[in-house]
């Protein structure tokens, strides 16, 4: 074994050595220098994207086939490395109240070790090492989600999700086993070659796919997400529902190819049943809600939804169409978390849909960031999630899944309700008592106005459709 | 489009901006149309003229590409026209200006590029885009039951796009996923039959829907009895016509054998339509009612026109949109005026407005008169090809359904003539009323300049009868068996 | 021949300059911009005639058929297309004559009998937009040309009607006249494309092979047509628009619903004659039959009105058919062999339009004088009103068809031709002749005879009855009583206009012949209605009269209603058409249609509702949910592979 | 006497189900918590016992390893944030941690 080789894990090793920065600057700095912590913690993580994006032109396989890294996985750490940039760019505000000042450090460790974790979900070609970035993604953030401490339904919703997490990882493991039992090994490629479809692979495969439904949050293993992402501080709601769920969906993709590739009509019939028990039911379910943060996590079940729609192509195709997708829907999504994060402190119990009433006057521009990201949300032309949700239509459509795209487009027309609504708030809604005018800080503009960039361009300029069709494999 | 310039600017200056904006466009347009036939008389017969075509998402074979034919040119003329009076009509609009004005420009954009391009997508693209700005100019700035209004209407267009995308798809699909290029698809005619029977009643539906096509209409009467004025002018005037022309250029063009075999089955919902759309405006009595129910019955007749899969029908039909849209959109400004007077649109609540506001009512006398048909104005030319071109079709059930249909030109005169009577006519006994202003000057000009469209096509239709067979020729060709 | 644009051209733009800066015109400039260009256009139209009569006769003895101007004005795909352009030929030139006169005279009429009424300019902006549609109309090159202009007519009847707007009455007269015509508009319509189709023509002359392989829908294509023409004409039962349409200014009434606009479907028909006569005889025979029905009709309502405008709108209902009968009873082409009816229409329009005009000019100066329409408030005007007194008479006796005036050489011609076609026609039609003579004179007498109503209140008013002085009846101005005049005059000898000479069945010059005993025994018709009129009404209302009333109540009353067929048009507009079709399809649409789409959104409310307890906070539900959507998904996997 | 596979098998999958049962069913947070260690304990058996039965090699025990090492950081945290409730609402019992819902 070559010792050297943990060196060619560049986006990994970077990371960690900004983990360590951050820990050591925890540590040490004091005073006037943890005022500028939040800039440096932006800064490095810029300089790591950078480093992330370069890095790896060509494939890398290291420790006997463990590791696995190419530009296309590169691309997707960036992409998520991004969003937790964006997310972090957005939580200043929440990070310098007074609760959480001193635990600044904590926050930027722990997201950073899910981040790792999620580094590894994508690089692992082995079981084990699938199953540790799984878990280092998901532990961490439990405790992020109980980060406000004294307030206790940030702690419900820490537990609730720590317990389902480790159920849902339970059965995972569970069906993990069996997958061992019958093919004698954890090696991605090795198992490909050795699965058929008997029952207990088939029973492996459902459990294993339990596992990571729970974290993209697909219908019936969604119900840990309403009440967690209602409870967390909103950054972390944030980075739940776009960085979590992309990472989980980008693994369960990999997996579903590189290790079911012969099973391919089993998990296409899961795919099938759960996406249209996803969209709808989500759809359903956000009707109703008022409190925002509950509304878009039933809005991310959904979107989730429509991310399977690309998943079930399981082409190259089918993977351009998802990493799009999901790039899409993390500047969407993070705009409204950004717009929902900066209004929090007005609202005393929690942001509900009638706080937004009257916004427009109050807020112009927020409130034009929130429609557009809705919009986009929403799949409306011209804005980036319009061309998204074509894409993953047509993939879905050209796996011959057409009734599946029926019926997903169907429920574009309920998800355009829900979503029109909060515009109808802020627009149509009169409201004696709105808002007021809010000033946000350097930081959540530049986040915004990144996700607005986003938003805008993403669809009308081919070129980063295009690029990511060239990486896909 | 130099669209995108207008928003920026500051908000003193909207309406100069606007203003020169729409007069520009009207004056490209003019210029476009002009050249057009220059073009043609040069003896060019290309299918589509000024095509152009960008590389977009080349993995998927989408491109911006460009192009138009007669039928586009007409349409862009009279959206243009639309747009152009319609910034007219919307001089006052109070609350919000700047925004309204940025999302009716979008709403124009949507257009425009809905009736330029020629690759599938973009055309869905355009063709959302001018549906979701209607939600919040509906909604925001509006009036009556506003907000269930607008809700109603997105979401029903937003189902309509829904089929409509899964025809889409099922186009570029069936023919062998290579391009998105509509006229590339007619040309390659190979979509199987068994396709085109799922795909062709999705994509017409998906259009039918925005085209008012029954039983689907029933947002029609609602959002455009709560849209403000220029909304309604540009909605009913233009919006709907998308539905038609979407129906004719990528439903009944790409999926040829399915449209003839399933013709029959719209035919009757479309006949349907006109009917009965004329027969509700008769018990209506809110003005806006009656001209969308009136709407209706004229969208029904364009797209019962083009499943006649004749060339003169067809041509009647693009004549009958081009002729509908001037008119509701007339009609629309007038009753926006009148409603901005009398802040009623209910017709047992109006006497003798012709008394009050002259002007006002003698435009509303000719938009009545030119909706019902009167020879001299759009509408009787544009039924007449219809009705021409229905007939030679020469088989029993056309012939009765086109009979059926010709007896909406006499509905249509009752329920005008009621409206004309009712509120127009007799002593004004409002006596709120009585003070009332007559049109102001930028009203006066949407009014003219409506009305001299109006009379223009119906005066001299050649030039554009012209001017649309040829498009007509060559899509009907790739359908007629 | 290339002046008979400008007869078109003038009246359009005596019609879009009034109309449109009208309102910044004086009256006097207004009225007198309207009769100018309608005189220099009635003189053009007079030089047309007399050089196309004077031309005289082309080689094959007809006179030539010209259309100096025919464009392409909508092309219609294959070989259709709507052409505009002037036609000229006998009937045409014959009707453009008419027209210009009987509307010059009514343009001058008004000048004096609108004077002072609010929207002069409106008023005569419309009757120029009449005029140049009625003149369109009748020089239409093709039935497409014809059904334009015809509905451009329409439109000017309908704006002339409601010229008062301020009236209910004229607002729901209006209304209806469009409507009903437009109504037969639509079989009208429906008959053009039939025969459009089938002949691949619009065109008046289509080629003999063209329309032999079209005969077998030709009868069908024909007879819509005349429903078309039917309603224009006011055949039963299409008729009831007409009585009300007097709402309009009496001179409107006198121009488009006596002389030009009503007999624009006795000229449809003559216009497609050829086609009737050669494929579709029985059409023709219906319309006779439907024509003779009418004339009865209508004469014996006319008997019992008691407006006399009502009374005149009858009579011009009962001529008309009576046109409508000597065009249905031609067997052929030939003037000798029963195609006398087609000159005996033609000759009969051209007359009654003279005599029907002076009519209600007539009427309308009596309307102006005692300003009323009801026969009570008039009585005794010979002495106030000398001139239209004598004109009147002349027209009465015209129309009664007393030699020499015109009426009489007129309607011997259509008797005569009813008797060609059978006797039982011949005896049916003069009998209407007779009636004709009743209520004409009846009507006269009633106005010009009997007591005066003015010098009863005067009476009353000198011996303190009453406290207002009543209102003195007076001739009208000079530029209303010189119409009356002139056309009394060309009453009094159109008659002898050898009209035959001009216009025939086929082409060739016919000799108008009376028929000694057709024109003794109508004279004797005549006569005798004449007589009884006399009897019962010269002075009052006699005890006869009152028998008569007395006696035959329940018809009279019934006449005088009409014989309730407007109540049925009401009953079928009103009740079946609103309230049993429109408001039950209105109110399907909102509840069903509608309902359906809002209930698709309330279902998702309620299955919203539905699945709301899954989410129930409990971690363990949650755990439950998962674990058994993970193992129900392994047994549906396991039920399918 | 070698014990068959299956029994252990059979032990894993009562073990797991018991796990699932006490989640389903006990009230007490630490209880939940106790039970899904059981759930993993089951599945480390499963791991060692395909390794011991059916292969030479040590990928089964590591991961079994690994399970055990990662089920004790979840428990720690689990734990950890048990106490911030008991510390927010002063119980850890389970009914009261339903304010979270629709």
């Amino acid at each position: 074994m070559n010792y050297l080789e943990f060196l060619l894990m560049r986006p990994e090793i970077s990371l960690l050595s900004i983990f360590v920065i951050i820990f050591l600057f925890d540590l040490m700095a004091t005073g006037r220098y943890r005022r500028i912590f939040h800039g440096i913690v932006c800064l490095l993580m810029l300089a790591h994207t950078y480093i992330c994006m370069t890095g790896s032109a060509e494939e890398i396989t290291l420790f006997g086939g463990m590791y696995y890294n190419n530009p296309m996985l590169s691309f997707m750490k960036a992409m998520l490395t991004c969003g937790s940039i964006l997310v972090i760019l957005q939580a200043n505000r929440w990070l310098r109240s007074a609760s959480t000042y001193y635990k600044q450090g904590e926050f930027y460790i722990l997201m950073l070790s899910t981040l790792i974790g999620m580094y590894f979900m994508l690089s692992a070609r082995h079981f084990l090492l699938l199953f540790i970035g799984i878990e280092l993604a998901s532990l961490p953030l439990a405790c992020l989600v109980a980060f406000d401490k004294y307030r206790h339904h940030s702690a419900e919703a820490g537990i609730k999700y720590i317990l389902s997490s480790m159920f849902s990882s339970a059965v995972m493991l569970y069906g993990i086993s069996f997958l061992y039992g019958s093919c004698g090994t954890l090696y991605f490629s090795d198992m490909a070659t050795i699965l058929s479809g008997s029952p207990i692979h088939i029973f492996a495969l459902v459990m294993f796919f339990a596992g990571l439904g729970f974290k993209i949050s697909l219908v019936p293993f969604h119900l840990w997400t309403a009440d967690s992402y209602q409870g967390a501080p909103t950054v972390v709601t944030a980075y739940l529902s776009v960085i979590s769920k992309g990472a989980a969906v980008f693994t369960l993709f990999i997996v579903l190819t590189k290790v079911f590739a012969n099973m391919i009509v089993e998990w296409q019939a899961i795919i099938y049943i759960l996406t249209i028990a996803s969209i709808t039911i989500a759809n359903l379910f956000a009707i109703k809600q008022h409190d925002i943060k509950r509304f878009m996590a039933f809005s991310s079940i959904s979107q989730a939804g429509y991310i399977m729609l690309a998943v079930i192509n399981g082409t190259a195709h089918g993977m351009t169409a998802m990493v799009f997708y999901i790039l899409v829907y993390i500047v969407a999504n993070l705009a409204v978390f950004g717009v929902i994060e900066s209004i929090e402190h007005q609202c005393t119990d929690g942001v509900k849909r009638e706080d937004f009433n009257g916004f427009y006057r109050s807020n112009p521009r927020l409130a034009f960031l929130m429609t557009l990201a809705l919009f986009s949300l929403a799949g409306i032309p011209p804005f980036a999630g319009f061309f998204s949700k074509f894409f993953v239509f047509m993939s879905a459509f050209d796996a011959g899944f057409m009734i599946l795209v029926f019926i997903a487009l169907i429920n574009t027309v309920i998800s355009l309700y829900y979503y029109l609504l909060i515009v109808k708030a802020m627009f149509i809604n009169q409201n004696d008592n709105p808002i007021k005018p809010i000033k946000c800080d350097l930081f959540t503009r530049i986040s915004l106005t990144f996700c607005l960039l986003g938003i805008v361009f993403l669809g009308i300029c081919s070129f980063v459709y295009i690029n990511i069709d060239k990486l896909s494999f | 489009m130099l669209v995108a310039l207008w928003m920026s600017r500051g908000i003193k200056q909207i309406r100069t901006v606007m203003v020169a904006g729409s007069t520009l466009l009207l004056a490209l347009s003019v210029y476009l149309t002009i050249d057009f036939i220059a073009m043609r008389n040069a003896g060019i017969t290309d299918a589509q003229l000024y095509t152009d075509s960008w590389s977009w998402y080349t993995p998927l074979n989408i491109c911006y590409s460009i192009g138009v034919d007669g039928i586009s040119v007409a349409m862009l003329l009279l959206s243009s026209i639309i747009v152009f009076t319609g910034t007219f009509a919307s001089w006052n609009m109070k609350p919000l200006t700047k925004e309204y004005f940025l999302w009716y420009t979008l709403l124009s954009l949507g257009v425009y590029g809905f009736f330029i391009s020629t690759d599938l997508f973009t055309m869905f693209m355009f063709y959302e885009t001018a549906l979701i700005p209607m939600y919040l100019l509906i909604g925001v700035w509006g009036s009556g039951r506003k907000e269930y209004s607008a809700m109603k209407l997105t979401l029903m267009l937003m189902g309509g796009s829904a089929f409509l995308l899964m025809g889409i798809l099922g186009i570029y699909f069936g023919s062998g996923a290579t391009t998105m290029n509509i006229h590339e698809i007619a040309q390659m005619a190979n979509i199987p039959v068994n396709i085109q029977y799922i795909f062709f009643p999705l994509t017409f539906i998906g259009f039918g829907v925005l085209g008012a096509l029954f039983p689907f209409h029933t947002w029609s009467p609602d959002g455009h009895a709560s849209a403000p004025t220029a909304v309604s002018m540009l909605h009913a005037g233009v919006l709907m016509k998308l539905g038609g022309y979407g129906c004719f250029r990528i439903a009944m063009y790409l999926l040829p054998q399915a449209a003839n075999e399933l013709a029959w089955i719209f035919i009757i919902l479309t006949t349907i339509s006109v009917v009965y759309g004329a027969l509700s405006a008769i018990s209506q009595t809110d003005l806006k009612y009656i001209n969308a129910y009136s709407s209706v019955s004229h969208c029904g007749l364009v797209l019962f026109a083009l499943l006649m899969m004749t060339r003169t029908a067809c041509t009647g039909a693009i004549l009958q949109m081009l002729s509908h849209g001037l008119m509701t959109a007339l009609f629309f400004a007038l009753i926006g005026m009148i409603y901005g007077r009398t802040h009623t649109r209910d017709i047992h609540k109006m006497q003798g407005l012709m008394k009050i506001m002259p002007f006002l009512a003698v435009g509303y006398v000719i938009a009545g008169l030119a909706n019902l048909g009167l020879p001299g104005f759009s509408g009787f030319i544009a039924e007449m090809t219809i009705f021409v071109g229905a007939f030679s079709v020469n088989d029993t059930f056309h012939r009765v359904v086109t009979i059926i249909a010709c007896t909406s030109i006499v509905i249509t005169a009752v329920y005008i003539l009621r409206v004309v009577g009712k509120i127009l006519y007799g002593k004004p006994e409002n006596k709120e009323h009585l003070e009332l202003t007559d049109a102001s000057w930028h009203e006066k000009f949407t009014v003219i300049c409506l009305i001299i469209s109006v009379a223009g096509l119906g005066i001299l239709p050649m030039w554009v009868s012209n001017l649309i067979n040829s498009g007509v020729a060559n899509i009907i060709s790739n359908i007629q068996p | 021949m290339e002046l008979a644009i400008y007869i078109l051209a003038l009246p359009l733009l005596s019609f879009l300059i009034l109309g449109l800066v009208g309102k910044n015109l004086s009256h006097k400039v207004a009225g007198i911009l309207g009769t100018l260009s309608l005189m220099v256009c009635t003189v053009i139209a007079y030089s047309v005639a007399v050089t196309y009569f004077g031309a005289g006769r082309s080689e094959d003895g007809l006179f030539p058929t010209l259309m100096p101007y025919n464009y392409t004005w909508l092309p219609l795909g294959g070989n259709l297309s709507i052409d505009m352009g002037v036609l000229i030929d006998p009937i045409s030139v014959m009707m453009l004559v008419v027209i210009t006169t009987v509307s010059l005279m009514v343009h001058i009429y008004s000048l004096g009998y609108m004077k002072g009424e609010k929207g002069f300019q409106r008023y005569y902006a419309f009757l120029s937009l009449f005029t140049f549609s009625m003149l369109g109309l009748v020089v239409a090159t093709n039935i497409f040309q014809m059904y334009v202009f015809w509905e451009l007519v329409g439109v000017s009847s309908y704006l002339l009607i409601g010229f008062y707007y301020t009236k209910p009455a004229a607002i729901a007269a209006s209304k209806k006249a469009f409507i009903v015509t437009r109504f037969a508009d639509l079989f009208f319509l429906i008959g053009i494309l039939i025969y459009g189709y089938y002949t691949q023509d619009f065109s008046f002359t289509i080629n003999e092979s063209i329309l032999l392989s079209a005969s077998a829908v030709l009868p069908l294509a024909l007879g819509l047509m005349f429903v078309g023409g039917a309603g224009k004409s006011a055949m039963f039962p299409l008729h009831i628009w007409l009585p009300d349409a007097m709402e309009g200014p009496t001179p409107v009434s006198a121009l488009i619903h006596a002389a030009t606009m009503v007999v624009a479907g006795v000229y449809l028909v003559a216009r497609m004659f050829p086609l009737f006569v050669g494929y579709a005889p029985e059409t023709l025979s219906m319309i006779a039959y439907v024509g003779a029905f009418t004339a009865l009709y209508a004469a014996v309502v006319a008997c019992v009105q008691t407006d006399i405008k009502r009374v005149l709108a009858f009579s011009t209902i009962s001529q008309i058919a009576f046109m409508m009968v000597a065009l249905g009873v031609c067997t052929s082409t030939d003037p000798h062999k029963g195609g006398l009816g087609y000159m005996a229409s033609m000759f009969h329009l051209f007359t009654h339009a003279m005599f029907k005009g002076l009519l209600f000019l007539g009427a309308g100066a009596i309307i102006h004088a005692v300003h009323s329409n009801e026969k009570e408030h008039m009585g005794g005007l010979r002495k106030y009103m000398p001139i239209t007194h004598i004109t009147f008479l002349v027209a009465c006796l015209a129309i009664a068809g007393i030699p020499p005036f015109s009426g009489f050489f007129s309607k011997d011609e259509i008797l005569t031709a009813c008797y060609d076609y059978s006797v039982i026609m011949g005896m049916f039609m003069s009998i209407v002749a007779a009636l004709t003579a009743f209520y004409m004179f009846r009507l006269y007498y009633l106005i010009f005879w009997g007591k005066s109503l003015y010098e009863e209140q005067l009476n009353s008013y000198n011996s303190g009855i009453i406290k207002e002085k009543p209102h003195k009846p007076h001739e009208a101005p000079i530029c209303m009583t010189a119409p009356l005049v002139i056309l009394a005059t060309i009453t009094c000898f159109a008659g002898f206009i050898p009209f035959g000479e001009f216009i025939s069945s086929n082409g060739h010059a016919y000799e108008i012949h009376l028929r000694t005993e057709v024109a003794i025994s109508s004279i004797l018709f005549a006569i005798a209605g004449i007589v009884i009129a006399t009897i019962m009404y010269k002075s009052g209302e006699s005890k006869l009269t009152k028998a008569i009333n007395q006696s035959c109540k329940g018809f009279i009353k019934a006449a005088y209603r009409r014989f309730y067929m407007d109540e049925l048009w009401m009953f079928i507009t009103k009740k079946i058409i609103f309230n049993c079709i429109s408001r039950p399809i209105a109110w399907f649409d909102k509840k069903v249609i509608d309902g359906s789409m809002d209930m698709l959104a309330t279902i998702t409310q309620r299955l919203a509702d539905f699945v709301r307890p899954m989410q129930s906070g409990n971690i363990q539900s949650y755990s439950v949910w998962f674990l058994s959507g993970t193992l129900a998904l392994v047994l549906i996997l396991l039920y399918l592979m | 006497m070698i014990i068959p596979a299956e029994y252990y098998l059979v032990l894993s999958a009562v073990l797991f189900f018991i796990g699932v049962f006490g989640f389903f069913t006990r009230r007490n947070l630490v209880s939940l918590l106790i039970s899904t260690e059981l759930m993993l304990n089951a599945v480390d058996i499963n791991f060692a016992v395909f390794n011991a039965y059916c292969y030479d090699h040590l990928e089964g025990y590591i991961f079994t390893l690994f399970g055990i090492g990662i089920a004790a950081a979840e428990t720690a945290v689990a734990i950890a944030i048990i106490i911030n409730v008991y510390r927010n609402m002063k119980t850890i019992h389970i009914k009261n941690l339903r304010e979270l819902k629709d």
